[in-house]
């Protein structure tokens, strides 16, 4: 049946209030409004104001108050309304969140879910669209979790909440009204597992979340330069699924590793530093980087030049040495430096 | 472990001691009802004694510029209608507020508003170009900040409430008598920002008035769920910052109170806080379905007590506004509207390699590489077309 | 633009209404002065209608526990100086408040400290061994927070506000009627999450009692730097939350206050904010130089203030506490010390590949690995050792 | 003349100061105490307590006060306490101080200088040993300045005050009291540059902060096993010196790259990323990292576990493949997960 992401996301919430009392879902608007994306849509009509409820202002303060309810035995799944609005949480979320279980020998784990809309593609304005994941999977005891599928939405997010660690889970905007055929309630691949979305000879394309349709068109566009590309979506991104990853560029020798969020120390500099660590000797290229500009997120009207889409990764792509020659790109650079 | 406490028999058994020294609360406390100098039909109550009003000609342009403000709000949402702007948060309803506020300060001070401050700002008089520029979204602010004095529309909630204090202090510390007028809505009180600024401007001395516009929602939350206090104006006393709370439908009473709060600041007494009680007609912003969480009579209800006729009623009333007076500020509504429809109806343009431009006052290495990547993939784009 | 407000002649010029409704911050706020029930040299002061004195059993406990934790603080001072603990900061000078606000709670109640609250857990019963570990070093928190029902000692300062409310609320929605204590130092206040913890207690009605303990110093800073407040108790009304001052150092006002406030919040009236007067005898911490900032003299004055001479003086005076007494508390507290001493002693040791058992609940693929390389790097140490 | 980085700070502050009025100084304890690692000391008596001074206790106040002085025309140098004490403030950074330049298309620029002690070595407790670097470099809008030696400690910090950008000025705090010759007021190579500290054949160790007396250390120890490292000590982590970290490399053909905090996705990652990328057909060995563990900063008695010390950097050299084979430790895994 064709369903929405958001739809899965708000079908996934439902099904898990359902089966365990002790799940609650707070945040800004996520009461009566059903949040501004909808995603907490009918919890309240359906759950009443004990088990989704509307909170002050203030997301420290909700990130806080989670981790006081998971102490007292709930399980609370909170939403932040944009990206850049959990940062005043970060205090919170960095040191408490993540370290409760290691600063108290397993006594307290605080199983909360943070739900954070990220990315963008949507026209936001400033703060709307930031790409958050790095600061979280840079932090040890967070899980970080993004998915790119109707039926991984409601599948992770099951799992998210099921999951006794503290989850980061990073909806990517742009895809909450994409539909695809699911068969709610879908279970798909456990965290920890990256899945080949689409299988290739000649090189692996890596993406997690709003990059990985940008993957698939790129591969999809790329048969035409007579490339046969893999898709992998990482999926979780913490932990990290090395195994799948390190088989699929050991089968291509390439990799290009694309993300949405600006590049420098982001998640694709890991993946891309993981992968030619693992596989250098598989290696007929450099793993190269796609990338959202170092620049802080841009105005509607000038995103697309900021976010990788097709083109850019299909110039990354033809860049792979396929001559087995070396990029031509840094050869003045270095020859000038040299001097 | 716990104990039930129970009374001692005592030596000399007396009650508690008569002679209590002054309440140092008492000067703080904002009164206990929002100061009003007309009620809602217009009509003037009696004079507030510590709150004189504003002098006829400034009520006149008080008049002209809400009636020019609230064409320029119905403007904009218009424009999002004919998808010239992203969104647009309205302050239709605010009028009192939003131009009371821009007449209670100087030029030459800072103001520091939120994304509703739309027509703040304008009637300040920004270019309204300017001022929409972030929702339209060719750039995130339009204007010129520091020509302006005028902080960008700031987003991130509270957080303006900061920067004021800092601001405030360092004009004051360069010898300069900046007052900066900081807004905020009765939901980013709840932000901890809101805490640390306007804590730090009492312990600096700093010379900001906090003017949070409460319009009673915070998108689809109700003022109950951001607080258990009796109004937000007592969260004065805590920092040690007087308070006042007033009928903010009242353009009289707003631009009293706002006046006096910042010749309090001005005059190097440190902060001040006002309340103003006032409602948000509109959705939160065009995109927002209202209906969801508040029902049709509430709007119905604060109708009755908009600003803008209650003003005109008043100013009527006292032979200060005629039906030719009323008539020209309407026309000058409408050529301000016409104009901005216009302007609005080009559509910018945006040099994306400007993009790197303003990261840092020099673009770093990497980002140099970033450009070269970009013109060159814009290169052939146009390749592509051609 | 500004204006200068002048009066303007009224058809029927009246002062300001004269009936005011009564004023809503009145319950809510805190008397303007602390509560006392001795004054500094230990005399009864007269009966406080609104703070019935604790039982005399009850008084003698607390007389006790504050004697013993008075020479855990010394001993753990001193376990500094022979390199068994790292760092420590002592709470000297706050025996009434850490030992009273344990006296107020019940078992089944949670109690959230900060660093400076060793001498509150071990009077709540916490192995001492267990509650220095954090500053011994071995581990971060040595207890079991969920058996013990004690959060770990806070460090990130007023974070502890936030989960104290969350808490409290978890606690209440599942049927239980569990009071949550939190601690705050008065430097702590100043943050943003002391203002969103207090505030969503509020709103949702969660039974936490605040308890701030202003001893006047934020390491260096001096509370006039952390607010220009009257004092920090008024910033419970700007919460809606009822809030009281009590003289930090009489043992038996605090008891007395901290008893009615937990009774408050146990009843479902939600949170409350008590401020107690103190002072910080000794340096931050052994690390800290307190003479830079501050002069003998003021400590002097505070000694003469001393919690627990005024305690006993008191119950000497009443016959609560003889010679005999006195030396059996005095001895308990040394063989205290003495047990700590010897148990401190030992060297803890911990297995270093336990680093990686509490990052998940399983670890992670990666952790795995990284076991498995310090596992070879010690194996490797060891031969090198050998 | 032998002085600490602690003094060199100090002395860079007291000359910043007193060369430009507009220079202010402030946080928690800096005024009369001097800080608590006595950084700012005799500050406020030199200057007088409008010009140095403490504040009320809160990170998020501090930074965005900064921001306001600076919009009134001065020049804020901050301090956060301790590393993981400025999370409070993630907010005022991330969304402001970084981005109010590009924001206003050049209008208002923010040259603020946030000081954090970082990282650890010195028994800290929980909470003041975080290595935030990677949050920080991975936001568009700072630069991001970490001194490792005497001189730089006044250089860099001399022209973080100077600059026009805001800078996050990581000060390593287990090196405060390490001391070196150096004839202050130094001026060293400026930001942008990244310093050869000791030249060497076989491979190139590349570090930053905390890490460079690891890193040569290890370089000296390396000897003993016929091994001839350089060390190339990064400083400015934005804007990152590709040129000289890359020359290096290609000359070496091996590169380890060294960092005190946890590993994944942080700027290690990031610089391994880009020395591939760049240096691919030179390589003998993929670049391999060397970092803390992916776990919560841990308490004093087993800090040592954690910390990349001198053993783990000349276990990674070793894994370099000298003799050209494929990294061992890969190799079962990945026959395991081909299968
Ligand atoms: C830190 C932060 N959190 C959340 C948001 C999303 N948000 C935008 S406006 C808004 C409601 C604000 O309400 P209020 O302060 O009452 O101002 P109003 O919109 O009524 O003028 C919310 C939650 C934000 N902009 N910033
Ligand atoms: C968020 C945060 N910022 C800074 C610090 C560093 N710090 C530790 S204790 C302290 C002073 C706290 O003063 P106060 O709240 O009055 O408590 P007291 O130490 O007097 O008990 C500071 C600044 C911290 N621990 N957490
Ligand atoms: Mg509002
Ligand atoms: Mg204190």
């Amino acid at each position: 049946m064709a369903t929405t992401m958001a739809k899965a996301l708000n079908a996934a919430l439902a099904d898990a209030m359902a089966d365990d009392d002790r799940v609650v879902v707070f945040g800004e608007d996520v009461g009566q409004l059903g949040g501004v994306f909808r995603i907490t849509d009918g919890l309240q009509a359906r759950f009443g104001d004990r088990r989704c409820f509307d909170t002050p202002l203030a997301e420290a303060g909700i990130v806080g108050f989670a981790v006081g309810l998971a102490m007292s035995g709930l399980r609370p799944v909170v939403e932040m309304q944009f990206d850049a609005f959990a940062y005043p949480a970060f205090e919170q979320i960095a040191s408490h969140v993540a370290k409760l279980r290691n600063r108290t020998r397993g006594a307290l784990s605080v199983p909360i879910v943070i739900r954070v809309p990220f990315a963008g593609g949507i026209g936001g304005v400033e703060h709307h669209c930031d790409s958050s994941e790095a600061y979280y999977a840079h932090t040890p005891g967070l899980k970080v979790v993004t998915p790119a599928t109707v039926a991984d939405a409601y599948s992770l997010l099951r799992e998210a909440i099921a999951d006794p660690d503290p989850v980061v889970f990073m909806e990517p905007k742009k895809l909450y009204f994409s539909s695809a055929d699911a068969d709610l309630p879908a279970r798909t691949e456990p965290f920890g597992r990256a899945v080949v979305r689409r299988p290739g000879r000649d090189a692996t394309l890596v993406a997690y979340g709003p990059a990985v349709p940008v993957a698939l068109e790129a591969a999809e566009a790329a048969r035409a330069e007579g490339w046969d590309l893999e898709v992998v979506d990482v999926r979780t991104i913490v932990p990290f699924d090395d195994e799948t990853v390190t088989a699929s560029v050991r089968r291509t020798g390439r990799c290009v590793v694309i993300q949405e969020a600006q590049g420098f120390a982001g998640v694709g500099a890991e993946i891309a530093a993981r992968v030619q660590e693992r596989c250098f000797h598989a290696l007929h290229a450099p793993v190269l980087r796609v990338s959202g500009l170092d620049i802080p997120y841009p105005a509607p009207m000038l995103e697309h030049t900021h976010l990788p889409g097709v083109d850019r990764v299909l110039d990354t792509v033809a860049r792979l040495q396929w001559d087995d020659q070396p990029d031509a790109r840094w050869l003045p650079a270095t020859q000038g430096s040299a001097a | 472990m716990t104990t039930t406490p129970r009374p001692v028999r005592r030596a000399s058994p007396r009650t508690r001691r008569p002679a209590t020294p002054p309440d140092p609360a008492r000067p703080l406390l904002p009164a206990t009802e929002p100061v009003r100098l007309l009620d809602e039909t217009g009509t003037p109550l009696p004079a507030h004694t510590d709150y004189p009003e504003p002098p006829a000609d400034v009520l006149r342009e008080l008049y002209r510029r809400m009636v020019v403000g609230r064409r320029f709000d119905v403007q904009a949402t218009a424009l999002t209608k004919q998808g010239r702007l992203a969104v647009y948060p309205s302050s239709r309803g605010q009028e009192a507020c939003q131009v009371g506020a821009m007449l209670a300060v100087r030029d030459t001070d800072w103001v520091f508003p939120t994304y509703r401050e739309s027509m703040a700002l304008v009637s300040r008089g920004l270019d309204p170009v300017e001022v929409l520029t972030l929702l339209r979204g060719d750039w995130h602010c339009g204007y010129d900040p520091a020509a302006r004095r005028t902080a960008p529309q700031c987003t991130p909630l509270a957080t303006q409430c900061v920067h004021a204090a800092g601001l405030a202090y360092g004009e004051a510390h360069q010898g300069r008598d900046t007052v900066a007028l900081a807004f905020i809505g009765d939901g980013a009180t709840s932000e901890g920002d809101f805490h640390e600024g306007i804590n730090f401007a009492a312990v600096f001395k700093a010379p900001v008035v906090y003017f949070v516009q409460n319009n009673r929602y915070a998108i689809s939350v109700p003022l109950s769920r951001q607080t258990a206090a009796p109004s937000l104006a007592y969260k004065g006393v805590g920092y040690g910052v007087p308070s006042e709370q007033v009928d903010g439908n009242d353009p009289v009473a707003v631009l009293a109170v706002l006046t006096r709060a910042v010749a309090h600041a001005r005059a190097g007494n440190g902060p001040f806080l006002v309340e103003a009680h006032t409602y948000r007609m509109e959705p939160h912003t065009n995109a927002d379905d209202a209906t969801r969480y508040r029902d049709g009579a509430e709007v119905d209800a604060w109708r009755d007590r908009d600003p803008v006729s209650r003003l005109e009623t008043y100013l009527r009333a006292r032979g200060e506004l005629d039906d030719a007076a009323v008539a020209a500020v309407a026309d000058e509504a409408e050529a301000y509207a016409a104009a901005l429809r216009e302007r609005m109806n080009a559509q910018p343009t945006v040099d994306p390699l400007s993009l790197f431009d303003h990261v840092y006052a020099e673009p770093t290495p990497q980002l140099v590489e970033q450009r070269e990547q970009v013109r060159a993939e814009l290169a052939a784009e146009q390749e592509g077309d051609a």
